[in-house]
């Protein structure tokens, strides 16, 4: 990937980018790990890890949305404008579980 | 001037009848007032500042006097004053208000508690020793009183301006706050969160009384049966006594004694029991089930209404041994086993 | 106005191949469509976050009943349609690439398989759901919870749900609908998208290097693939009973 | 008194043969417009209207609290007057009102661009405005709803039978609108500015919207979901805020509030981005620390999402998150007081004019500091135990919002008039309406702040007879600011036919916008220009009049 050097001059499109085309070939090899980690992931959940369990879950979710993100949606080869505004929307998501966690979590203590 | 005596009579009567500030009739009251006069300072000093530079640099650079503006791009010192003096304030401002916050929101440990059951627009107090009141509440001066109030339906809010206190009611958990009344008399009771057609309509007398009228009050205007009694009553009609009768082999825990203790529960968690546990747990008992014991008691959602529920809770506050329990249980099951007496034989 | 694009919610794009009068440049303007898409996304993400917020909550306050209600639902189904779903995402990748590379067959093909896919996916749901109604497991006034306090001999969790918790089951079922329900909204609309882009793919419209709208509805459908793939872990697998 | 206003010769002054108004004709040429300018003008016919129903909704409730009694109207009536006022005012008239107005007509110019990025989808958001309008309307038709804006549920899933479902689409409609205006800001903002015109040299006035822009974009669609679960609760009984089926009633506030507080910041920061814009012009002067203004704006987004539970405080959420919820609610005040001083800094040394529109922006800096700082009351938690829920929160909120918001509003449209229609308004008739504006609002809202520390609930019927001298004078005043707000509609309408030609500069201000016509062409300009110039720079203004350069348009 060309090393983009921004120019606030070019307003319209500062780092040059030039449309990356992705190879169906990456499109297979996403297309598999997607499978095979579906796979993994039902499969993991037959095993009794406790409290593991919704942590692997989820961690395989974020990883293949990951990777549908980045090479599916082509975020990896996008201006980094784009990239900051996919960050922006789960931060927010993060906001309003964390901030509403800090309700509900908080409201057996002072009890006692 | 051509107003008549009458109507300039009404007008001093009308303008003298209305209130500009409320009275402070509780311990609280004095302390919020202070932080309000606090926070009315800060708010003139801050207008009046603004005030007067706009007034000033007005007069003083008006187009005529200066005709040619120069360009000045900032100062960063001034920048970070009037970034940090306004934030100081405002911690300021935070601090005191947490502390108030958690003085109302924290009863004392020797308040006298009352029930207050909001329901779609109308108040009731209940009262421990029997006194049941509708859009009205008797209060002694000088002592904490601590309200653990829930509502029947939607959200409705418990606000007595002249204490400066107010409490959302909401349906399915207890909310409380306290008070110390200092000053007899009546001050108003509002619904403040808004709960439909009546809204305006949900409100009621607190009555301040000194400690010998409000003695002479509960005297003459019990209903006889204390909560607690109501509370034995509904505990024995719904067979609770059937597990819970504290013998060996019952298959519900012990009750007496329970309230206030640290609970086990089976997944292991300890768990303070208070009036808020022991209302979820009669309502939903899977999720609180005490250590060494089996999920087996059924759930009473939806058939004991929210007074029945503080009876049982109340009843349960007071329980410390098991005899009347049993003896009730015994009397129960005699009368279940003896055989009805033959007809025409007089017993 | 000379050309007559009906503006749809979901989709961004403007028909006229060459670039719009207001766009300096033709770089502009894809990035511009790329971007705005981006931003839409984002409300999408707000719009089911509220619902993850919901399953979150309530999965903390009533674990047992979300696990009794989760083992009724069936792993099988679910785990072939996430896979339909992926295939379906992959082709729609392919279409982009097609698109691109300008390879008008393929990308009515691809377009084809997606829809295809899309629709298999929505014919399990509609298994699934169907299944829901006769249990009677639809959130309502005749919601029926027997199933919970004593589970059949053939059923995978043969835990027996006090009542109160076996009601909080509706809880789940609540928001099983609503998610699979929105996320089902989502597909319908994305597959009517589809159907008419594959009309005016099949027209030309996007083989001569003017690929926005492909390439927007390509991370839309991709974002609805990713909604699936938390939904499927969350609502499926939450503490499975090996079969016994 | 001086002025700056510098009208072309009215004997010889024409309006320019070809321009955004005259270049198509019929009303398909507007109701199927592309350009930004028509769109601005569409929303500002149809917000001005449903700013006239709300506003006669409260005058209804001032009416009615003109007397103790319930007695003009039946207490679901006036529940419904209030919930109609509420609903009217926030969705259909506060939050799009400055960016789809004043936003749609001049960031494009501002920025140096011929159009917004999407042009289809701006007419889009307006349809879906007039669909949402259409549709709150046909509620309060079919016989209202009665839930107050904000839908506190079980009330309003199970305790109502009004058109609760009906309203609820009506929001969520109206609520794509915001999400696509503030869609096409960001992509413009970030990708169609002119050539040389970095983030810095942007007007503060684009600062603003782009920083409320980020909000609706983020903060609306929970709103949606939140709506879409209330109707679907009503409708299908899917009981996630039913407590009778374990539902949690609070789970609603968090998710109705998340949005709603940024929404008050979506409805304020384009209004402070006008005073900016207003301040500088007539103080022929670059706004006092540009940087601090524009990333103020840009805090006040970012913080705008940390403080939702501050209107919670007393609904039993846990007193640790109160405390949370409260000192950053104190972070998120600061940057609105750094802007209040910056503004007021901007008049040092500057060269004072008082047109309408600065008359305004006085009222504004005035009204708006006194309900920011009413707002730091409510933001303290012992503090908002009492005052929560009463008049004083009324009095507050209207304050930022019709003290602050609506102040900014007028001072937007009089200070762009004559750009938008290349008409001048009466100087003395605007100046008078401003003046009753500013007194008819003290005199209703201050004494509703004496009110309120007294213990008024809000959204009372009926209330204690001593309470009546004090509704009295808001009622009074109330009506005085009617008339403050029918005069701006006469002379405005009147300024179109008969109004003085105003020429492409009246105010001569230094933004793109003033260099081309009044009303500009419908490319705006012929080719776009390079600004290679900082934003406020009055000192190339003056240069540029002593050589007469021809204007850039």
């Amino acid at each position: 990937m060309t090393e983009h050097h921004p120019d606030p001059m070019n307003v319209t499109n500062p780092e040059h980018d030039e449309h990356h085309i992705v190879s169906p070939l990456q499109y297979t090899m996403v297309f598999g790990t997607l499978l095979v980690f579906t796979g993994v992931t039902v499969g993991a959940a037959y095993i009794d890890l406790g409290l593991f369990n919704p942590v692997i879950a989820l961690g395989i979710a974020c990883f293949k949305a990951c990777i549908v993100i980045l090479f599916f949606m082509h975020v990896k080869y996008s201006s980094r404008l784009v990239k900051m505004t996919v960050g922006a929307g789960f931060f927010t998501f993060l906001i309003l579980v964390t901030m509403s966690l800090t309700d509900y979590m908080s409201r057996a203590w002072g009890r006692w | 001037m051509g107003i008549s005596p009458v109507l300039w009579q009404f007008l001093i009567k009308w303008l003298h009848a209305s209130a500009l500030f409320p009275a402070e009739a509780s311990t609280i009251a004095p302390y919020a007032d202070a932080l309000y006069f606090f926070l009315l300072l800060m708010t003139l000093v801050g207008t009046v500042i603004v005030a007067i530079l706009l007034v000033t640099f007005s007069i003083r650079y008006r187009a005529e006097k200066n005709p040619v503006a120069t360009q000045i791009e900032g100062s960063t010192l001034l920048e970070a004053t009037w970034t940090i003096i306004p934030l100081a304030i405002f911690l300021v401002v935070f601090v005191w208000g947490a502390l108030l916050y958690f003085r109302i929101y924290n009863p004392p440990a020797n308040a006298m508690n009352i029930y207050i059951v909001g329901k779609q627009w109308m108040w009731k107090a209940e009262h421990p020793g029997g006194q049941h009141e509708i859009n009205a509440l008797h209060v002694p001066m000088g002592r904490p009183v601590q309200l653990t109030m829930i509502s029947q339906d939607v959200f409705h809010s418990f606000s007595i301006p002249d204490f400066r206190v107010k409490r959302e009611v909401i349906p399915g958990r207890y909310t409380t706050v306290w008070f110390n009344a200092t000053t007899p008399g009546t001050y108003h009771i509002f619904c403040t969160q808004y709960c439909g057609t009546l809204h305006s309509g949900m409100i009621g007398e607190v009555t301040v009384m000194t400690p010998a009228d409000y003695e002479k009050w509960t005297q003459d205007s019990t209903s006889g049966m204390s909560l607690a009694q109501n509370g034995e009553r509904i505990f024995a009609s719904m067979g609770c006594n059937a597990c819970h009768n504290g013998t060996a082999a019952a298959r519900g825990p012990n009750l007496a004694g329970v309230y206030g203790s640290k609970l086990q529960l089976t997944d292991g968690s300890q768990i303070l029991v208070d009036d808020a546990y022991l209302r979820e747990a009669i309502l939903s008992p899977s999720q609180h089930v005490t250590a060494g014991f089996a999920p087996i008691m059924p759930t009473y959602q939806g058939q004991i209404s929210e007074e029945g529920l503080i009876d049982l809770v109340e009843y349960l506050k007071n329980l410390n041994s098991n005899y009347r329990v049993q003896q009730t249980l015994n009397t129960s099951q005699s009368n279940a086993t003896a055989p009805d007496t033959a007809p025409g034989v007089k017993p | 106005m000379d050309n007559h694009t009906i503006a749809h919610t979901e989709e961004h794009h403007v028909s006229l191949p060459q670039h719009r009068h207001h766009f300096e440049t033709e770089e502009q303007q894809r990035e511009a469509a790329t971007f705005g898409m981006w931003l839409f996304l984002l409300t999408e993400i707000m719009f089911f976050g509220g619902l993850f917020m919901a399953y979150l909550l309530y999965r903390n306050w009533y674990y047992d009943a979300f696990v009794a209600a989760s083992n009724t639902l069936n792993i099988g189904l679910g785990a072939v349609n996430t896979a339909v779903l992926i295939g379906s995402g992959f082709a729609m990748a392919l279409a982009v690439w097609a698109a691109e590379v300008r390879k008008k067959g393929l990308l009515v093909i691809f377009l084809i398989i997606t829809t295809l896919l899309g629709t298999v996916f929505l014919g399990v749901k509609y298994v699934e759901y169907k299944e829901k109604f006769e249990l009677r497991h639809v959130p309502g006034a005749n919601f029926d919870i027997s199933r919970f306090v004593n589970p059949p001999a053939d059923a995978r969790d043969q835990q027996h749900l006090a009542p109160d918790m076996a009601h909080k089951t509706e809880i789940y079922f609540s928001l099983y609908f609503a998610m699979t329900g929105m996320h089902a909204l989502h597909m319908i609309i994305g597959i009517g998208l589809l159907i008419w882009l594959t009309i005016r793919a099949q027209r030309g419209a996007f083989s001569s290097g003017y690929v926005a709208p492909i390439e927007n509805f390509g991370l839309y459908w991709h974002f609805v693939d990713i909604v699936w793939l938390f939904l499927f872990p969350l609502l499926y697998l939450i503490n499975i009973h090996p079969m016994h | 008194m001086s002025t700056i206003l510098s009208l072309p010769d009215q004997r010889t002054a024409t309006l320019p043969k070809k321009n955004y108004l005259n270049n198509e004709h019929g009303i398909l040429s507007w109701l199927l417009t592309g350009d930004h300018k028509r769109i601005a003008i569409l929303y500002l016919i149809s917000i001005t209207f449903f700013f006239f129903i709300g506003g006669a909704f409260a005058g209804l409730i001032r009416l009615e609290l003109l007397t103790p009694q319930p007695d003009l109207v039946a207490s679901d009536t006036y529940n419904k007057f209030f919930t109609m006022h509420g609903i009217i005012m926030i969705f259909l008239f506060l939050v799009p009102s400055v960016p789809a107005t004043l936003g749609n007509f001049l960031i494009p110019i501002m920025l140096g661009a011929r159009d917004l990025a999407f042009p289809k989808i701006n007419l889009l958001s307006w349809y879906l405005y007039i669909i949402g309008g259409t549709l709150t309307l046909t509620a309060l038709v079919l016989g209202g709803v009665d839930t107050g804006w904000t839908f506190t549920t079980p009330l309003s899933t199970h305790y109502l039978n009004t058109h609760v479902v009906t309203a609820a689409t009506a929001i969520f409609i109206a609520g794509f609108s915001s999400i696509f205006t503030g869609l096409n800001f960001i992509v413009t903002i970030h990708r169609m500015r002119a050539p040389g015109m970095s983030w810095f040299r942007m007007p503060l006035f684009v600062w603003a919207n782009y920083a409320a822009s980020l909000l609706m974009v983020l903060g609306t669609p929970v709103l949606a979901i939140a709506i879409v679960l209330v109707a679907l609760e009503r409708t299908i009984g899917i009981g996630i805020f039913d407590p009778t089926k374990g539902g949690d009633p609070l789970l609603f506030q968090h998710l109705f509030w998340f949005y709603s507080h940024p929404a008050v910041y979506i409805m304020i920061l384009p209004g402070m981005g006008v005073i900016s814009e207003v301040i500088s012009t007539f103080s022929r002067k670059r706004i006092f620390g540009y940087t601090a203004v524009a990333f103020s704006s840009v805090a006040i987004a970012v913080f705008g999402f940390f403080v939702w539970a501050h209107h919670m405080f007393i609904m039993g959420v846990s007193n640790y998150s109160a405390l949370v919820f409260s000192l950053l609610t104190m972070l998120v005040a600061v940057p609105s007081a750094i802007k209040t001083f910056n503004w007021s800094a901007t008049l040092y040394k500057g060269s004072l004019t008082f047109e309408t529109p600065m008359l305004y922006a006085f009222g504004f800096i005035g009204l708006f500091t006194i309900g920011g700082l009413t707002g730091v009351f409510l933001g303290s938690l012992g503090m908002d135990i009492h005052l929560t829920e009463t008049y004083f929160i009324v009095a507050h909120f209207h304050f930022v919002m019709v003290g602050g918001m609506l102040m900014a509003f007028l001072a937007g449209i009089h200070f762009w008039w004559p750009k938008m229609t290349g008409r001048m308004y009466p100087e003395s008739l605007s100046k008078l309406a401003a003046v009753v504006t500013f007194i008819g609002f003290i005199l209703t809202f201050m004494p509703q702040f004496i009110l309120g520390y007294l213990g008024m609930p809000r959204r009372y019927h009926a209330y204690p007879p001593e309470f009546q001298v004090l509704n009295v004078l808001s009622t009074a005043g109330a009506t005085v600011l009617g008339v403050g707000y029918m005069l701006p509609m006469l002379y405005l309408a009147w300024s179109l036919k008969y109004g003085a030609i105003a020429g492409d500069n009246p105010w001569q201000a230094t933004g793109l916008e003033w260099q081309i016509t009044s009303p500009p062409p419908t490319e705006n300009f012929h080719e776009i220009p390079i600004v290679d110039y900082e934003a406020y720079d009055y000192e190339r203004l003056e240069k540029m009049k002593k050589h007469e350069v021809t204007t850039v348009g």
